[in-house]
C-alpha cells in the first residue's frame, strides 16, 4: 500500500490480521461533471481474493469511483494501480484487458443482440480468448435461465435476467476483479438472495469483488470490508463485521 | 408493358442507390454522425476507378477491392483525427459541421486536381443492352446492380456473423457497456467509419459506369443518402436496400407518370411524408434506437 | 451585445451608437463594402431568425432557405400577378410583406406535424420541405422557376440600389436582432430553452412546448421570408437557384455554431466572420476559395468547440456562457462522453 | 477621417472593423497594372457546378487571345498609347450575391471592361451593376433573352440570344431528305435552356416541322430510362437535346446502352468537348451539334489570322483540349480590342460605342451586335457540326460545310 494515513482509515484500523496484497489501489480520485465536484478524493484498495463493499446514498460518487478505476472516466486527480502497476487513465477495454471488468448499473446489456450474442462480446477480450468455450460453459452452468434463452435477443429479458446477462458477459471476460455496481437494484427480494449468493460463488471461484451497494445489511454480510463514502467523500472504512455494528452505519444504512 | 419496363428500371436505378447509401447508413447508425463528406468518398471512388482504368486498363467494377482499400484507410485516418477532436472538445453535432467544412475542402481539392470537367468511365460493356420482349435492360446499369448486390450481401454476412460485426453492433447500441466488455469503441467507431468510406467508395466505381460525374456531384449523393435511410431505416445494409430499391422505382415512376422534372420533388415530398408516418423508416434502426 | 442580457443599459447606448455609426458607413465606405454590410446584415439576420428555432428550442433546420424562396417567389408573384409587375415604394412593403407573410402561413401549415420529430430526424424532414418548394418552383410553370422571374427597383428615389437594400437590410436585422433578444428574456424564450434542455420535463413542468414551438417555427419562417423577398429584390432578376440555395440553410448554421448557438451576439458575430472572410479576404481567389473557407470552418470547430462566445468566456476566465452548446442529439451525446445520468 | 475611423474600430462589431480595415489595406493588382499601361478585364466564372468547363473553356479562350497580343502582337496600340492586356477573374460559385459582391469590388477597383459569366441568375444581377457604373460587358455565357431584351446599352454577346438560335438548326433540319417530319424536345429546367427549346419549337413549326414532345428534364438528373423508353415508344425523326454536358452524356450513353435509335440525334451542348468524345468513342459519330466556331471555318482576319491558324496558335499554346468556347472566349477580347482602336479611346463609355458599331471580320467570322447587343443572328448564328469517323465535321449552312450530313445515321449497334 502507497498510501494508508486516509481519513476514513484512521476512524476505523483496517484488519490487520489478514496480511493482504493489495490488488488495486484508488488513491485521491476526484471527478466533476460541469464544473461541480462529484467526487472528491477517494482512496480505496482491494485485495487479492476480497469482497470489498462500497456503500453510500444515493449521489454519493459511488458509480463515478469505480467508473474511474475502470477506466469508463478519466480521474481529474488521483492514481489507479492494479497489480503493481500504474493504470491510471487506461480506457476500459484496456482495464478489461488487465483483468478488471465493471458490470455497470441500469443493466446495460446490448438489447438487439441475442443473449449468446452478448456473451460473445464479452468473450472477446484477448486474455480470455483462449478460454471461450471454457467460460460459456461455466457462465451457463451458473445461469441455466440463459441457457433456455440463449437466442433470445436481451431486450426482451426480465429486468432479472438482464441482470444476469450483464454479470455474464464480464465474467467472459476472465476477470480478476469484478467491479459490480447495483446489482441488486430493482430485484425481487427472492432474486436478491440469489444475486448475493452468487458473488459469494463467483469470489470462492478466486475473482475479487468490488460491490457497490445501497443494500447495506446484505453486502456487509458477505464483505470483508467496506468503505462509507457520503458527498463524494470516504467518510468510514472498516471490515464488514465491525460495520455492521458501527452506530453510524446502523443509523444511516441500516435502518436500526 | 412500360409499367413493368418503368419497375425495371427503377428497379436497377435504386439498387445503385442502396450502395451508395449504405455507408452513410452505417455511419449515421453506429457513430451518430450525419457525414456531410459522404458524397466526397463516393465521387473520390469513381476518381480512383477512373485512374485505375485510364492508367492501367483495369475495369472499374474489378477495381472495387482496391478502391475499398484506399477509402477504407482515408476513412479511417479522417474519423480517428479530424471527426474524434471535433466529438470530443464539442459535440456529437459538431461533426456536421467539421464534415461539411471538410467536404468543402475536398471538392475544391478535387477540382484542382482533376479540374471540375465531367468524367465517365466507359468500359465496353457500358454500350450493351439486352431485350427481353418489348423490355430494355442495359447491361451496365444490371453490372452495377449486381455488384451493388453482392456488396450489400457481404456486408449483411459480415455484421451478423464476425466477431468483429458483432463489436460494431455492440458499439452501436451501448457505447458505454461496450466498452466495459473490453472493446475498444474509438477503434471501433474508426473502423466502421473506413467500412462506410470503403462502401461509399464502392459505390463511385458503380456510379462512374453509369452516369457522368465531377467534383460538384458530390452534393447529390449525399442528400440521396438521406432520402434513402429515412426510407428504408437506420445502419443496416437490408434497409439501404429497401430504402435504394424504393427511392429508384419512385423516381422512374414520376419520371413517366408525372413527369421527369419532378422526380426530386416526388422524392423529396416521400422523404418527408416518411418521416411523419414513420421517421424510423420502414426497417427500423437496426441498433435499436430513436433518435 | 452580449451584455444584452446582462446590462440592458450598457447594450442600448451600444446597439444606438452602433446603429448611428452604421447610419453614417454609406456615405464614407466605397460601394463594394457597402455590398459586403448587407450581405452579412442579409446573413445576420437569416441566422438569428434559424436561432429562434434552432438555437433556443433546440430545433434544427436544415431546409431554412424554404422560406427564403417562398419569400421571394411571393414577392415577385405578387408583383408581376397582382400589382402589373410594379412593386416599388409601398408596394415592395406590399409585396415583401406578403412574402413574410407567405412564408409564415406554410411554416403554420407543416409545424404541427413536422415539430412532432425530433432532434435528427426533424434536421432532414426540413431538409426534405426545401427541396420539394425547391423542385415545385422550378418545375411548375405558373411559378416560373426555371425561366426565372423579374422584381422592380424597390424604390424611385435617387439613391444607389446597393445604399438603398443596405438601409433596408439594417432595419430588418436590427429588428430581428430586438426580437430574438425580446424573445430570449421572455417567457416564452424560457419556455423555448426548457425544451432545448429538455422537452419532455418542461412539457411535464406545464409549458406549453407544442404551441411554443409552433409559434417559434412562425416567427422564424415570417423573418427568412421577409428577408428572402427583399434578397429577391436586390437581384432584380432571380430563378431557383438563385433562391432555393442548399448553402444558405447550412450557412445559418454554420454562423450560429461559429458564434455561439443560443446566443443573440453569437450569430451576428459568426455571420460578420464568414461574410467577411468569404467575400473580402477570399474573394478574389479563382480557385482555392472553398478550400480556404472548410479549412477555417474545421479549425473553429477545433478550437472553439462552443463556438467564439464561449472560447472568448473561457479566455476570459468569466462564467461559461448561459446556454450550454446544445444539440438535437443531446441524449446521445451523454451517452457518447460516457457521461452518467447521475 | 482618421477619428471616424478610430471611433469606428472600437466601437462597432467585427464586420465593421473588417470592412475599414480592408479599405486601408494596400489596394489589389489592377490599380497597380493600371499604372502599367495594362487594360484589365474583370469577370466572373463558376468553378464548379454544371457551366463549370464551358466557363473553363471561355477562361482559356480570354489567355489564349491576351496571350497572342501580349507576348506576338507586343500589346495594343490605341490612340497614342500601348497597352498590355490582362484578365482578372474570380469563381462566382454560382451564387448571385457572390458574384453581385465581388463585381463591384472589381468595379470599385476601377476596372472598366467585363466580361460575362454563366447562367442568367448570375449575369442578370451582376450586368446590372456593371450597366449601372457605365462600364461594357462583352460575354459568351449566357444567352437568355432577358439579357437582351431589357434596353440594356453596356452588354454584348458573341452569341445570338437562346430563341434565335434555332434558325440556322431548322434550315438545316429542313434541307435534309427524307424529309423530318417529327421532332422531340428535351430540356433542363432552366431559362438558358428552357429559352433555347422554345425558341427552337418555334422555328420548326414554322418550318412546317411538328414537335411531338417537349420533355422537361430537372437540373440534376443521374437517370433518364424512363424518358428514353418514351421515345422508344414513339420515335422522332429527329431527337434535339438543349442540356448541359453532363446531361448530354448521360443521354447519349443510355440511348447507346438501351439501343434508343432515332435517324439523328441533335445536342445542343456537349458533343464539342473532350469529355463527350471520351464518354462516347466511336458512338460520338453521327451526333450533331451546333458550333459558334470551327477551325475548318473560313473564316478569317486580322490578330489571328485563319480560323485554322487560330486552332494552331492554341494547340501550341495550351494542353487544354480545344472547343468553340475557346474562340468564343478569345473573340469577346477581340471585340474589346478593335472597339477600342475604332474608338482611339479606353474610356468605357466610347468603347461602348464602338462595340455597338463594330463590324469587323476575324477568324471566328463576321463580328456585328444587334441593336439590342446580342450576336447578329445572321453573321454570328451556330454552324451544325456533325462527328464523322471521330472528326468535327462542318455540314450546314452549304457555304460553310466541309462535308455532307449523314441523315439517317445508322443505327447504334453499326457505329460500334
Amino acid at each position: 500500500m502507497q498510501c494508508d494515513d486516509h481519513d476514513g482509515e484512521l476512524l476505523i484500523k483496517t484488519r490487520a490480521s489478514k496480511p493482504l496484497a493489495a490488488l488495486l489501489g484508488a488513491h485521491g480520485l476526484r471527478y466533476a461533471y460541469r464544473g461541480i465536484q462529484a467526487v472528491h478524493d477517494v482512496s480505496i484498495t482491494v485485495g487479492e481474493g476480497e469482497i470489498v463493499a462500497l456503500l453510500g446514498a444515493n449521489g454519493a460518487g459511488k458509480s463515478t469511483t469505480v467508473k474511474m478505476i475502470a477506466g469508463a472516466l478519466r480521474p481529474a486527480a488521483g492514481a489507479v494501480s492494479w497489480a503493481g502497476k500504474n493504470v491510471t487513465g487506461f480506457p476500459s477495454y484496456a482495464m478489461v484487458q488487465e483483468g478488471v471488468t465493471l458490470v455497470p448499473e441500469g443493466r446495460l446489456v446490448f438489447q438487439h443482440m441475442t443473449v449468446e450474442e452478448n456473451l460473445q462480446v464479452g468473450g472477446h477480450v484477448r486474455r480470455a480468448r483462449a478460454e471461450f468455450a471454457v467460460n460459456f460453459e461455466r457462465v451457463l452452468e451458473v445461469f441455466p435461465r440463459l441457457a433456455e434463452r440463449r437466442r433470445q435477443n436481451a431486450g426482451s429479458l426480465s429486468g432479472g435476467e438482464q441482470q444476469m446477462v450483464a454479470i455474464a458477459r464480464g465474467m467472459m471476460s476472465s476477470p480478476r476483479l469484478m467491479i459490480l455496481d447495483e446489482p441488486s437494484l430493482g430485484l425481487s427480494p427472492l432474486l436478491v438472495q440469489h444475486m448475493f449468493e452468487l458473488i459469494r460463488r463467483l469470489n470462492q471461484q478466486g475473482i475479487s469483488i468490488l460491490l457497490v451497494e445501497q443494500n447495506a445489511q446484505q453486502s456487509l454480510r458477505i464483505a470483508d470490508r467496506a468503505y462509507v463514502l457520503e458527498k463524494g467523500r470516504v467518510v468510514l472504512a472498516g471490515t464488514g463485521q465491525e460495520m455492521l455494528v458501527n452506530p453510524f452505519v446502523k443509523q444511516a444504512f441500516l435502518g436500526l | 408493358m412500360v409499367a413493368l419496363q418503368t419497375l425495371i428500371d427503377g428497379l436497377i436505378l435504386g439498387g445503385v442507390f442502396s450502395l451508395a447509401a449504405v455507408g452513410f447508413s452505417l455511419i449515421f447508425g453506429v457513430l451518430g454522425i450525419v457525414n456531410l463528406t459522404h458524397g466526397i468518398f463516393v465521387v473520390a471512388g469513381a476518381y480512383i476507378a477512373l485512374l485505375l482504368w485510364s492508367g492501367l486498363g483495369l475495369d472499374p467494377l474489378v477495381g472495387i477491392p482496391v478502391i475499398m482499400v484506399v477509402l477504407f484507410a482515408t476513412g479511417y485516418v479522417y474519423q480517428r483525427t479530424i471527426i474524434q477532436w471535433a466529438t470530443e472538445r464539442a459535440t456529437v453535432v459538431a461533426s456536421l459541421l467539421v464534415t461539411f467544412g471538410v467536404a468543402l475542402v475536398m471538392r475544391n481539392i478535387l477540382q484542382l486536381i482533376f479540374s471540375s470537367d465531367i468524367r465517365s468511365i466507359s468500359p465496353s460493356y457500358s454500350f450493351v443492352s439486352f431485350s427481353l420482349g418489348d423490355l430494355r435492360i442495359d447491361a451496365v446499369r444490371v453490372a452495377g446492380l449486381t455488384t451493388s448486390l453482392v456488396l450489400l450481401t457481404v456486408l449483411t454476412l459480415f455484421l451478423s456473423r464476425t466477431s468483429f460485426g458483432r463489436m460494431i453492433r455492440a458499439t452501436a447500441q451501448q457505447p458505454l457497456a461496450a466498452g466495459l466488455s473490453g472493446i475498444n469503441v474509438p477503434h471501433v467507431y474508426g473502423l466502421t467509419f473506413a467500412l462506410g468510406a470503403a462502401f461509399a467508395g464502392a459505390s463511385g466505381a458503380v456510379i462512374g459506369i453509369v452516369a457522368p460525374f465531377s467534383p460538384a456531384t458530390e452534393a447529390i449523393w449525399t442528400l440521396n443518402a438521406f432520402v434513402v435511410v429515412v426510407l428504408g431505416g437506420v445502419g443496416s445494409p437490408a434497409g439501404a436496400l429497401l430504402g435504394g430499391l424504393l427511392l429508384g422505382v419512385i423516381n422512374t415512376m414520376t419520371a413517366q407518370y408525372i413527369g421527369p422534372s419532378f422526380t426530386n420533388a416526388t422524392m423529396f415530398l416521400v422523404l418527408v411524408l416518411m418521416l411523419l408516418v414513420r421517421p424510423q423508416g420502414l426497417m427500423g434502426n437496426a441498433f435499436g434506437e430513436s433518435r | 451585445m452580449r451584455p444584452l442580457s446582462l446590462k440592458p443599459l450598457l447594450a442600448l447606448v451600444v446597439g444606438v451608437a452602433a446603429v448611428a455609426v452604421f447610419t453614417g458607413l454609406p456615405a464614407i465606405l466605397p460601394p463594394f463594402y457597402i455590398r459586403v454590410l448587407q450581405v452579412f446584415f442579409f446573413s445576420a439576420g437569416l441566422a438569428l431568425s434559424w436561432g429562434l428555432l434552432g438555437g433556443f428550442a433546440g430545433y434544427w433546420s436544415f431546409g431554412h432557405t424554404a422560406f427564403i424562396g417562398i419569400g421571394g417567389f411571393t414577392a415577385a408573384l405578387v408583383s408581376s400577378h397582382l400589382l402589373g409587375g410594379g412593386g416599388t415604394g409601398w408596394g415592395m412593403v406590399v409585396t415583401v410583406g406578403a412574402g413574410g407573410l407567405v412564408a409564415a402561413l406554410f411554416a403554420l401549415v407543416l409545424a404541427y406535424p413536422l415539430l412532432r420529430l425530433r432532434g435528427i430526424y426533424f434536421a432532414i424532414a426540413m431538409l426534405g420541405v426545401g427541396e420539394v418548394f425547391s423542385e415545385l418552383s422550378s418545375s411548375i410553370d405558373w411559378i416560373g422557376g426555371g425561366l426565372g422571374l423579374t422584381l422592380p427597383a424597390g424604390t424611385d428615389l435617387d439613391i444607389a440600389p446597393e445604399v438603398f437594400y443596405y438601409y433596408v437590410f439594417l432595419v430588418l436585422m436590427v429588428a430581428i436582432l430586438l426580437i430574438s433578444a425580446a424573445t430570449k428574456l421572455s417567457r416564452f424564450g424560457y419556455g423555448l430553452m426548457s425544451i432545448r434542455e429538455d422537452e419532455d420535463t418542461a412539457r411535464m413542468l406545464g409549458v406549453p412546448t407544442e404551441r411554443y414551438k409552433i409559434q417559434a417555427f412562425v416567427l422564424s419562417a415570417f423573418l427568412v421570408g421577409t428577408l428572402g423577398a427583399v434578397y429577391a429584390y436586390s437581384l432584380g432578376y432571380f430563378s431557383t437557384p438563385s433562391l432555393f440555395r442548399v448553402d444558405f440553410s447550412l450557412n445559418m448554421i454554420v454562423h450560429n455554431m461559429i458564434g455561439g448557438i443560443g446566443t443573440i451576439a453569437g450569430p451576428v458575430i459568426g455571420a460578420a466572420i464568414m461574410v467577411f472572410l468569404t467575400n473580402v479576404v477570399l474573394g478574389s481567389f479563382l480557385s482555392v476559395h472553398l478550400l480556404l473557407t472548410g479549412a477555417l470552418v474545421v479549425l473553429i470547430v477545433l478550437l472553439a468547440p462552443t463556438g467564439l462566445l464561449g472560447l472568448a468566456a473561457r479566455l476570459w476566465q468569466r462564467d461559461p456562457p448561459e446556454e450550454e452548446p446544445t444539440s438535437p442529439t443531446r441524449e446521445r451525446e451523454r451517452r457518447l462522453t460516457n457521461e452518467p445520468a447521475e | 477621417m482618421a477619428i471616424t475611423r478610430r471611433q469606428v474600430l472600437r466601437t462597432t462589431g467585427s464586420g465593421l472593423i473588417a470592412a475599414a480595415a480592408a479599405r486601408y489595406l494596400p489596394a489589389g493588382s489592377a490599380h497597380a497594372q493600371a499604372g502599367a499601361k495594362t487594360l484589365v478585364f474583370g469577370g466572373s466564372i463558376p468553378m464548379s457546378g454544371a457551366s463549370a468547363e464551358t466557363g473553363q473553356n471561355v477562361l482559356f479562350g480570354y489567355r489564349a487571345a491576351i496571350k497572342k497580343i501580349n507576348e506576338d502582337l507586343g500589346g495594343v496600340k490605341i490612340g497614342n498609347e500601348t497597352y498590355k492586356l490582362d484578365v482578372k477573374m474570380f469563381d462566382d460559385a454560382s451564387d448571385p450575391s457572390r458574384a453581385t459582391t465581388l463585381i463591384q469590388r472589381q468595379v470599385d477597383e476601377g476596372i472598366n471592361y467585363f466580361l460575362g459569366s454563366f447562367g442568367s441568375n448570375i449575369v442578370l444581377p451582376s450586368c446590372a451593376i456593371t450597366e449601372r457604373a457605365r462600364r461594357p460587358m462583352v460575354q459568351a455565357g449566357a444567352g437568355s433573352d432577358l439579357v437582351f431584351t431589357q434596353k440594356r446599352k453596356y452588354v454584348f454577346g458573341v452569341f445570338p440570344r437562346a430563341s434565335l438560335q434555332f434558325e440556322t438548326s431548322a434550315d438545316f433540319l429542313k434541307s435534309l431528305t427524307p424529309a423530318v417530319k417529327r421532332v422531340a424536345f428535351i430540356y433542363t429546367n432552366d431559362a438558358f435552356s428552357k429559352f433555347q427549346a422554345e425558341g427552337g419549337k418555334k422555328a420548326l413549326e414554322d418550318k412546317g416541322m411538328s414537335v411531338a414532345d417537349m420533355i422537361q428534364l430537372p437540373a440534376q438528373v443521374s437517370d433518364v430510362s424512363t424518358v428514353l423508353s418514351s421515345i422508344r415508344a414513339n420515335p422522332p425523326d429527329v431527337l434535339i437535346c438543349c442540356v448541359h454536358d453532363d446531361a448530354a452524356i448521360l443521354i447519349a450513353r443510355q440511348m447507346v446502352s438501351t439501343g434508343t435509335n432515332v435517324n439523328l440525334l441533335y445536342q445542343t451542348l456537349g458533343p464539342q468537348t473532350e469529355a463527350y468524345r471520351q464518354a462516347l468513342g466511336n458512338y460520338a459519330n453521327g451526333v450533331v451539334t451546333q458550333a459558334y466556331w470551327s477551325e475548318g471555318a473560313a473564316f478569317k482576319g486580322s490578330y489571328f489570322g485563319t480560323a485554322k491558324d487560330f486552332a494552331d496558335y492554341y494547340r501550341k499554346n495550351f494542353d487544354r483540349p480545344l472547343t468553340y468556347h475557346m474562340a468564343s472566349g478569345a473573340a469577346c477580347i477581340l471585340a474589346y480590342v478593335e472597339a477600342m482602336k475604332n474608338a482611339g479611346s479606353i474610356a468605357p463609355e466610347d468603347v461602348r460605342d464602338a462595340l455597338a458599331k463594330l463590324d469587323f471580320k476575324c477568324f471566328y467570322g463576321h463580328i456585328r451586335f444587334t441593336a439590342d447587343g446580342d450576336g447578329d443572328p445572321k453573321l454570328l448564328g451556330p454552324l451544325i457540326v456533325q462527328n464523322q469517323s471521330g472528326k468535327v465535321e462542318v455540314v450546314f449552312p452549304e457555304e460553310a460545310a466541309a462535308a455532307k450530313a449523314v441523315y439517317p445515321v445508322p443505327s447504334w449497334k453499326d457505329r460500334a
